[in-house]
């Protein structure tokens, strides 16, 4: 071991664990100019979803949605990732921790590895980062393409040292490495490490070691996957056929209270993935494929995620059978029978399926519950970080903060909530960096526009991977006899710090002003040469990169001829391109360092208070007279708490903000303005002042409605009433419960319906909560909850449970035929169906409570729509960019949104959310300009002839028809996408970095010599 | 339809029935049935339906349950059940609840164990025994003292002194 | 036919979207999976940013057969442009019909970026089909014109 | 070796009594004593207290107990039915009050039970006890080339936290161990994990269904194996196994005749025993198997 060395750099976050939360919080704390440590355990960072398929609720390949987070983590100047590294011990408090970081040898040297995978193909059995085909294997679960781009070396499984460390070509193999400890200080802490996966092995009767075609959701993502054993082809582990029929088994290792059967609580997410890997079961591999998913309460509560499921069930045909069946026996024929009774039917049913499911959730396991010890932050029974809902960040010890899994059972969109909740409130107690020195030693930018073209190529060999197929001396010698090109030649392996230095010196001493690199994929090396670019003092979009690894060295093997006449093609290309190349300016915009919270509930207060905390202006802006918004009509959370006082807490500490500025009874009439200066118009008070706020953050917190459809006799009879009313009566009244015999509670009433599709999320809890709290009461009441699903996520699941103990009967009613309730003098007549009975119910009930949840507010949400030109649900809630990577950021940049005005949530998640928003807000200003890269489309007005073509065309809304009569497009506003210049008949636009000059330059290249 | 305010309905009942609060923990999954060889028979053994009628109270329908008596003992609603709420356990409960309710319930075998000890001759099968070998067996029986200290034992339990009759004489 | 020389080996070029078709065509390579060399790909930042003016350029210099590739519905990066992409090229084959080169040398491809093997596989199918339907009119003028030049 | 009352119960002594006799043989051979425990009576069968009255069948369970405890030895038991009924009544009498309760009934039978004596089964006793290398030491003669299916007993293995003794989590396996340590080879077929169905009140209840719960079984067996013999480890699979191919073969045009063992009696014929000793009774004649052993 090296000896601890003590680095004092205060100001600086620690991240434990790189998963997406870690990930999320570790780019906001970088984007808001925060340094950050961020480290993993692992040989690389992405967590769980690395190795999931596609992920709900877009079903959208992770990959894709991936790669560019990690690129960026890894490329942000801020972040300091450390792979296999942990934290051995903790000192010190808030503002400065002294945390003691052990990193694991990995016995490659990262500077040098350039991934070619050498040391892989000679001694596969110590390498790891393997795609593997035993799916079981930890080893194979791994995605292709990890950051960092390197392989790890376990010595344990070494069999031959020197033949290892000599097969790699660059030396980059270290095994004499020792751990690595050091010690450091960091003023606040964020653990997200995430939760692991349980292991279904000690329930026997499931099958799991016995059956290899019983798998876990983990296993199946990885058979489903592109990138996992079977290369993306659905296999039976048994036989490697193509399974017919798939079945999944729910809640398996959750919603036990037999520690046998795994832990007590729902782990929220297995039935959503469930779903989502039916669906992907069909419309990957066969709409034929039968898909059962067997489950006791399917817990659909996102946003959107009730569509999700009533489209698997009507239009994908995803069959859904309330039955946890653990009878489950293989079939001679090499199938696996399931024998079970659906819930609403007296008929037993055995069938056979090819393939059986386990939807596994998660666990604390004993290595978090360490981590946990060793930070000393509380957690609950299983072993969850412990937060309470008006801190849904923050743990026991004050500077230590939670994101994702860690916290309780979560999704993905959830853990990017809390992430960047969690970089939000580090950012209170660690200041801003200064800028980085790299930020300012660069030289200054040569003007080339003038110059004579001076091209120059550098071919790498990368070692076998391209040297090894393509000749390499014939390529250099193809490209220096091209246009322009005054100098090739081969550089071996490009990337590697010798050669990056050779590159740069030869650029500045040649003079050369355009630039191709013959090496691997522009899409994970590009970015480093545009930097070498600049570090020579040219501007850094005047290089390119012609792909040949990746395209085709790697492609082509076995016909080496014909792949280096490719490349030669490719190069040509390439030159051809470099030869269009012009230096390009990143576009930047002031920015107001103002912040517009529109909503004054729970979500905007806590917006407001976070961004105020941290030093920037804020005006709340609440239509009505006070703040508080629905949370003032709650008394208590399912856990107890007193939301009054939370409440008042936060109204409070909100008045007494002198960097708030709360403006109630206000209604906003008009909003303008170029990003970064917004200008916010609104009427004020009972005159109706007119009052008028310039803004560069707009963050929406205006909530949703409590619902109060007229069904059941609300509003008709006394005795009935919904669960919100319940709330003060049960505080102020509580003799008026004293005398109730009967209760029941309807569940889903007015949520799920046509009407107002979305689960409503907290009206289960709401119902349980109320439940025990009248029992607490009068402990003779009986109370019936007729429910459809019972959707108690996560812990609340515990309550469901207690108040099974205590007596209150749950009993589900069909959709399809309601519980009817009749007056019956004083109190009613309910009449409902028992399928476990099998039969019709009939009571007295001296009340009747309504589980009515929230609709979106939708007067108010569509004219503040308009107004802010964002768009909505169909359900009529705030829609955000990216449900699941950009759940807080509305799709026009510097807009966020936050709580129920989002989509239905508790106290909570609407408070975390106001956090992330927070967060987000900061990293947007923390630029004081927006930068908006250089990729974004010009209009050549000329030419323009105000067709609207590319109005209309532009996924974005951009471009539009300016006072002069042609089209503009505002670079602030434009992703770069280029369809506009596409479709525009008169070629007025394009897109820069990618215009066409350039693409068809390409062409020429490719067809020069046949045409020539 | 069950009128629940009309049908002979104990709130309470499932105290009487299975002392344990670990029945009201059932949510009805179906685990328990899923695996239990007696759900075969006809009428089908369900015991989470029979959770269901101890936790309404439903006495008169549960009175006349025969279904607990075809329960093969294997446990293995037990093993899988993720709730704890031991529905064989439950369905031996609701048995001797029913006893408790009502005489004819109570196994014929009670009184042949009352006098001999055992459900099987085993102390008359010298025959048998001795074709393969082997010689008597120190049965209950061998000790008439020690007998009658064991029917005293018995005699001090609730069903035999309640029913006496049927196991004197 | 005379058996190609290299020369008139049929060239394909597949404009690839950076976040799709591209990342699964390096994809393929990471898994080694082979495919003919026929196949030039250009980058794009989207599927919908290729222009008929690109296809048809491509044909003009003598390509045999066009690729646009982009992501799976739903999945564009640009949320909509490879739906553009489809219309676009949908128009282009009818164009390529009327001037006689044929719509079935263009094609549109949607892949995401973890379906390296899909792409392997659209690169070979594609390459067969040209081989098959042999050069374009166009293709063949040119490498006439440069004969009867040499 | 330890000690152990030998717990026959009521069905093994009674009706298949070679059972018993290979039990006391191989026990010997392996050293391991066994006691007989005078005076014990049935365990009791879950048919009778334990469906009357909780306190009866406990102070029952608690009678057979106290009758080890005396010898100061724990129970060996045969029986799945007895092993469960002893293991759970012994669990539940863990707890102190209860203990408590059930010795102020015992105490007027002129007992005590303390809580020492503990039931172990059979096969608990030969796998974690004995092991299978040290019986493999003293095999005369083995089941080499025969084929066997195996029928775990539910009462041993449900609920495993309180009767199981398997050595892990995971499918049971302990009685395929010992089967093949006799040289035997093991088929595995699609319901081997499922009860047989014979005890308690099902074939009472609705003996159709209870044959059809077997004869699926054993069509499957037929279908899946090419077993020569069915091996059981309780009283009750035994007989009803057994017993039952008979019924199911009558007016069924298909006849069942698969030779049923109890993993005793097959331990003791490698060991040595006579089979007119430990395989003299059964239904199905199984001299095919027997035979060997003469
Ligand atoms: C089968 C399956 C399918 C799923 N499908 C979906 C889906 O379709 N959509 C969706 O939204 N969600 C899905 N989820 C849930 C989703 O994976 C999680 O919500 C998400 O990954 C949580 O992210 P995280 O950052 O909290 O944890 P993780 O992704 O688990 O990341 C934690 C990271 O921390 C590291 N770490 C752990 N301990 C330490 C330590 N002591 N020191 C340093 N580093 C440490 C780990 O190595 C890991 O990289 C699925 C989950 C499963 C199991
Ligand atoms: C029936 C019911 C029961 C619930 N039970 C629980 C529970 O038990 N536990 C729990 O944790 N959570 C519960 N909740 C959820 C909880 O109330 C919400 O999560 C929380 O109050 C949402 O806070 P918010 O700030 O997002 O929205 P709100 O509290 O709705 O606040 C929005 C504010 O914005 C204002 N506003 C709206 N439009 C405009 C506009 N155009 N201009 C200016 N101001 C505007 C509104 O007047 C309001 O004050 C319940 C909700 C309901 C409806
Ligand atoms: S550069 Fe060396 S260490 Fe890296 S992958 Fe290649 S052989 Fe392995
Ligand atoms: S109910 Fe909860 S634990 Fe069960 S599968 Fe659904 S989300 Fe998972
Ligand atoms: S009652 Fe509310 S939370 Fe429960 S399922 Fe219905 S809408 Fe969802
Ligand atoms: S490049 Fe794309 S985003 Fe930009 S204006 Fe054109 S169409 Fe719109
Ligand atoms: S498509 Fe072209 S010509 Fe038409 S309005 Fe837009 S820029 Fe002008
Ligand atoms: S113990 Fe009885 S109720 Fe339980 S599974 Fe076995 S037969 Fe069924
Ligand atoms: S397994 Fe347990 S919880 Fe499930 S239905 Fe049966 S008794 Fe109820
Ligand atoms: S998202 Fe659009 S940009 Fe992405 S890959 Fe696809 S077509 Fe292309």
């Amino acid at each position: 071991m090296t000896h601890p060395e003590t680095s004092k750099t205060p100001g600086k976050v620690l991240v434990v664990g790189g998963g997406m939360g870690g990930i999320r919080t570790a780019l906001d704390l970088a984007e808001s100019g925060r340094d950050v440590v961020l480290i993993d355990r692992s040989a690389s960072i992405g967590g769980l979803m690395t190795q999931l398929d596609r992920t709900f609720p877009t079903n959208n390949c992770d990959l894709c949605t991936l790669s560019p987070h990690l690129s960026e983590a890894g490329r942000a100047l801020h972040i300091d990732l450390r792979t296999l590294t942990e934290v051995t011990a903790v000192s010190g408090g808030a503002g400065s921790f002294q945390v003691t970081l052990t990193t694991a040898p990995r016995h490659i040297d990262l500077d040098r590895c350039t991934a070619c995978g050498d040391c892989l193909r000679a001694h596969p059995e110590c390498v790891t980062f393997t795609p593997g085909l035993d799916h079981r294997a930890p080893t194979c679960m791994r995605y292709p393409r990890s950051i960092p781009q390197a392989y790890s070396i376990d010595l344990a499984r070494c069999s031959d040292l020197e033949d290892l460390v000599a097969c790699c070509p660059l030396g980059a193999i270290r095994p004499q490495e020792d751990p690595v400890v050091v010690q450091e200080t960091f003023g606040a802490v964020v653990l997200s490490p995430g939760a692991d996966v349980y292991d279904p092995t000690p329930i026997a009767t499931l099958g799991y070691s016995l059956f290899p075609d019983v798998v876990t959701s983990l296993e199946y993502e990885r058979i489903l996957s592109a990138s996992g054993p079977t290369g993306g082809k659905l296999q039976r582990p048994s036989d490697g056929s193509a399974p017919k029929k798939v079945a999944w088994l729910q809640c398996v290792g959750s919603r036990a209270r037999r520690s046998e059967h795994g832990h007590s609580y729902c782990s929220s997410a297995c039935c959503m993935f469930a779903i989502k890997e039916a669906i992907v079961t069909k419309e990957r591999f066969g709409a034929q494929i039968e898909t059962t998913i067997f489950n006791m309460d399917i817990r659909t509560s996102g946003k959107g995620y009730e569509a999700y499921y009533q489209r698997a069930k009507d239009e994908s045909g995803i069959r859904f059978v309330r039955c946890r069946t653990q009878n489950l026996t293989a079939s001679a024929d090499g199938a696996l029978a399931l024998r079970y009774l659906p819930e609403d039917q007296d008929a037993f049913l055995t069938e056979n399926f090819d393939m059986v499911v386990l939807s596994t959730g998660f666990v604390v396991g004993p290595r978090l519950r360490e981590l946990a010890d060793i930070f000393g932050v509380d957690t609950n029974d299983h072993g969850f970080a412990r937060t309470d809902s008006f801190h849904p960040v923050s743990t026991s010890r004050d500077g230590v903060f939670v994101a994702g899994l860690f916290e309780g059972p979560k999704d993905i969109p959830e853990t990017m909530v809390q992430g960047s909740a969690a970089a939000c409130m580090a950012t209170g107690l660690v200041p801003a960096a200064a800028p980085r020195p790299s930020d300012e030693d660069l030289p200054p930018e040569r003007d080339v526009t003038g110059e004579p073209l001076r091209v120059g190529v550098f071919v790498c060999e990368c070692g076998e991977n391209i040297g090894g197929v393509l000749d390499v001396q014939s390529l250099v010698d193809h490209a220096g006899r091209l246009t322009d090109v005054v100098l090739s030649e081969n550089v071996g392996y490009g990337c590697s710090a010798e050669s990056m230095e050779h590159i740069r010196a030869t650029i500045a001493r040649e003079g050369l002003n355009r630039v191709l690199i013959g090496g691997c994929s522009p899409r994970t090396h590009l970015a480093r040469f545009q930097d070498l670019l600049r570090r020579a003092g040219i501007n850094r979009y005047l290089v390119d990169i012609a792909n040949l690894r990746d395209q085709d060295a790697w492609v082509h093997r076995t016909s080496p001829e014909l792949a280096t006449a490719k490349g030669r093609d490719l190069l040509s290309m390439g030159v051809a391109a470099a030869r269009q190349a012009r230096p390009l300016a990143d576009h930047t915009l002031p920015m107001s360092q103002q912040v517009l919270v529109v909503g004054g509930g729970v979500a905007g207060m806590s917006a407001a208070l976070a961004l105020a905390e941290r030093g920037l202006r804020v005006h709340l802006v609440e239509r009505e007279a006070r703040l508080g918004g629905e949370a003032l009509k709650l008394r208590r959370t399912l856990e107890g708490e007193d939301v009054r006082a939370g409440v008042k807490v936060l109204v409070e500490a909100t008045e007494a903000q002198d960097l708030i500025q709360v403006h109630t009874s206000a209604i906003i009439v008009d909003h303008s303005g170029l990003p970064g200066k917004l200008k916010t118009g609104m009427q004020v008070g009972p005159q109706l002042f007119y009052r008028q706020i310039e803004h560069g953050a707009t963050v929406l917190a205006t909530g949703a409605m409590a619902n109060r459809p007229s069904l059941y006799l609300l509003g008709q009879h006394e005795a009935v009433s919904t669960q919100h009313d319940m709330e003060s009566l049960l505080e102020e009244e509580p003799t008026q419960v004293l005398g109730w015999s009967k209760v029941v509670m309807i569940q889903c009433v007015g949520s799920r319906t046509p009407e107002n599709p979305d689960c409503s999320r907290i009206c289960c809890q709401s119902a349980v909560k109320n439940a025990l709290r009248i029992l607490r009461i009068n402990p003779q009441a009986r109370i019936w909850v007729l429910y459809r699903d019972l959707r108690t996520l996560g812990m609340q699941e515990n309550a469901y449970a207690q108040a099974r103990q205590q007596g209150v009967m749950f009993v589900r009613y069909d959709p399809g035929s309601p519980p009817q309730v009749e007056a019956d003098g004083e109190a009613l007549r309910v009449v409902f169906h028992d399928p476990i009975l099998g039969d019709d119910i009939g009571l007295r009930a001296d009340r009747v409570l309504l589980s009515t949840g929230m609709v979106p507010d939708e007067e108010a949400a569509e004219e503040l729509a308009r107004i802010f030109r964002l768009p909505r649900t169909q359900e009529g809630y705030l829609l955000e960019d990216h449900r699941k990577l950009r759940p807080v950021d509305l799709p026009t940049m510097g807009y966020y949104v936050a709580g129920t005005a989002a989509s239905p949530k508790s106290i909570k998640e609407s408070i975390a959310q106001a956090q992330a928003a927070a967060s987000r807000v900061q990293t947007l200003l923390a630029r004081g300009a927006i930068n908006l890269g250089a990729a974004v489309a010009r209009v050549d007005s000329s030419r323009c002839a105000a067709c609207l073509v590319c109005v209309r065309a532009c996924p974005y809304d951009v471009p539009f028809i300016n006072a002069d009569g042609a089209s503009q497009i505002d670079p602030a506003l434009c992703h770069g996408c280029g369809v506009c210049a596409a479709e525009c008949p008169a070629k007025a636009i394009s897109l820069q970095q990618f215009d066409d000059e350039q693409i068809l330059a390409k062409l020429e290249g490719l067809f020069e010599r046949r045409t020539a | 339809m069950i009128d629940l305010e009309q049908a002979e309905v104990i709130p309470d009942m499932w105290r009487e029935v299975f002392e344990s609060e670990d029945i009201r923990f059932c949510f009805n999954c179906g685990s328990c049935i899923s695996v239990c060889p007696a759900s075969n028979a006809d009428p089908p053994l369900l015991i989470r339906r029979l959770a269901r009628m101890v936790l309404l109270g439903l006495e008169d329908e549960l009175l006349d349950e025969d279904t607990p008596w075809s329960c093969v003992s294997c446990s293995k609603c037990e093993e899988v059940c993720p709730m704890g709420v031991r529905p064989f356990e439950l369905g031996l409960a609701i048995r001797r609840w029913q006893v408790r309710n009502d005489e004819t319930r109570i196994p014929p075998s009670l009184v042949e164990l009352y006098k001999e000890g055992y459900t099987q001759p085993v102390s008359r099968a010298l025959e048998t025994r001795a074709a393969v070998g082997l010689g008597e067996l120190p049965t209950i029986d061998k000790d008439p003292e020690l007998l009658k200290a064991y029917q005293k034992m018995l005699m001090a339990t609730d069903v035999v002194s309640n029913n006496d009759y049927m196991f004197k004489g | 036919m005379a058996a190609p020389t290299p020369e008139l080996e049929p060239v394909i070029v597949a404009f690839c979207c950076h976040y799709c078709a591209y990342t699964a065509a390096d994809q393929a390579g990471a898994q080694r999976l082979e495919y003919p060399s026929n196949v030039k790909i250009v980058r794009v930042p989207c599927s919908g940013k290729v222009d008929a003016l690109h296809m048809l350029r491509a044909f003009e210099r003598g390509a045999d057969g066009v690729l646009v590739a982009g992501c799976l519905e739903g999945d564009c990066h640009f949320s909509t442009g490879n739906l553009r992409a489809r219309k676009k090229v949908a128009q282009v084959q009818r164009l390529l019909e009327e001037i006689g080169v044929g719509p079935e040398r263009l094609e549109l491809l949607l892949v995401s970026a973890g379906m390296g093997s899909n792409f392997a596989r659209a690169a070979r199918e594609i390459t067969q089909k040209i081989r098959a339907l042999g050069p374009s009119p166009i293709s063949e003028a040119i490498a006439a014109r440069a004969m009867n030049r040499a | 070796m330890s000690k152990y009352g030998l717990f026959l119960g009521c069905n093994t002594p009674a009706l298949r009594p070679d059972v018993e006799h290979g039990i006391r043989y191989s026990m010997e051979k392996l050293g391991v004593d066994l006691v007989d425990l005078p005076g014990y009576v049935c365990c009791p069968a879950f048919g009778t207290f334990p469906s009357s009255d909780e306190y009866a069948q406990l102070a029952v369970n608690a009678w057979n107990l106290s009758l080890a405890e005396e010898q100061g030895v724990n129970l060996a038991v045969q029986c799945g039915s007895c092993y469960s009924s002893l293991r759970m009544g012994s669990h539940i009498m863990e707890e102190a009050p209860k203990r408590e309760k059930v010795n102020e009934i015992l105490a007027k039978g002129g007992k005590h039970y303390q809580g020492k004596a503990r039931p172990h089964h059979m096969l608990d006793i030969l796998y974690n006890e004995v092991g299978v290398d040290r019986i493999q030491g003293k095999l005369q003669r083995r089941l080499d080339g025969l084929r066997a299916i195996v029928q775990f007993p539910c009462h041993t293995l449900y609920p495993s936290d309180v009767v199981g003794f398997e050595p892990d989590k995971g499918p049971p396996h302990v009685l395929t161990d010992l089967l093949e340590a006799l040289g035997a080879s093991v088929e595995h077929y699609s319901l081997e994990h499922q009860c047989c169905g014979g005890a308690g009140g099902f074939h009472k209840a609705d003996s159709g269904a209870a044959h059809g719960f077997l004869k699926s079984k054993l069509d499957a067996i037929a279908a899946e194996t090419e077993a020569d013999l069915i091996v059981v480890s309780c009283i009750t699979c035994l007989m009803w196994m057994d017993n039952q191919q008979k019924t199911l073969s009558e007016g069924n045009g298909h006849s069942y005749s698969l030779p049923v063992f109890d993993l005793n009696q097959l331990l003791a014929l490698c060991l040595g025993a006579p089979p007119e000793h430990v395989a003299a009774i059964s239904t199905v004649p199984r001299e095919r198997i027997t035979d060997r052993f003469k």
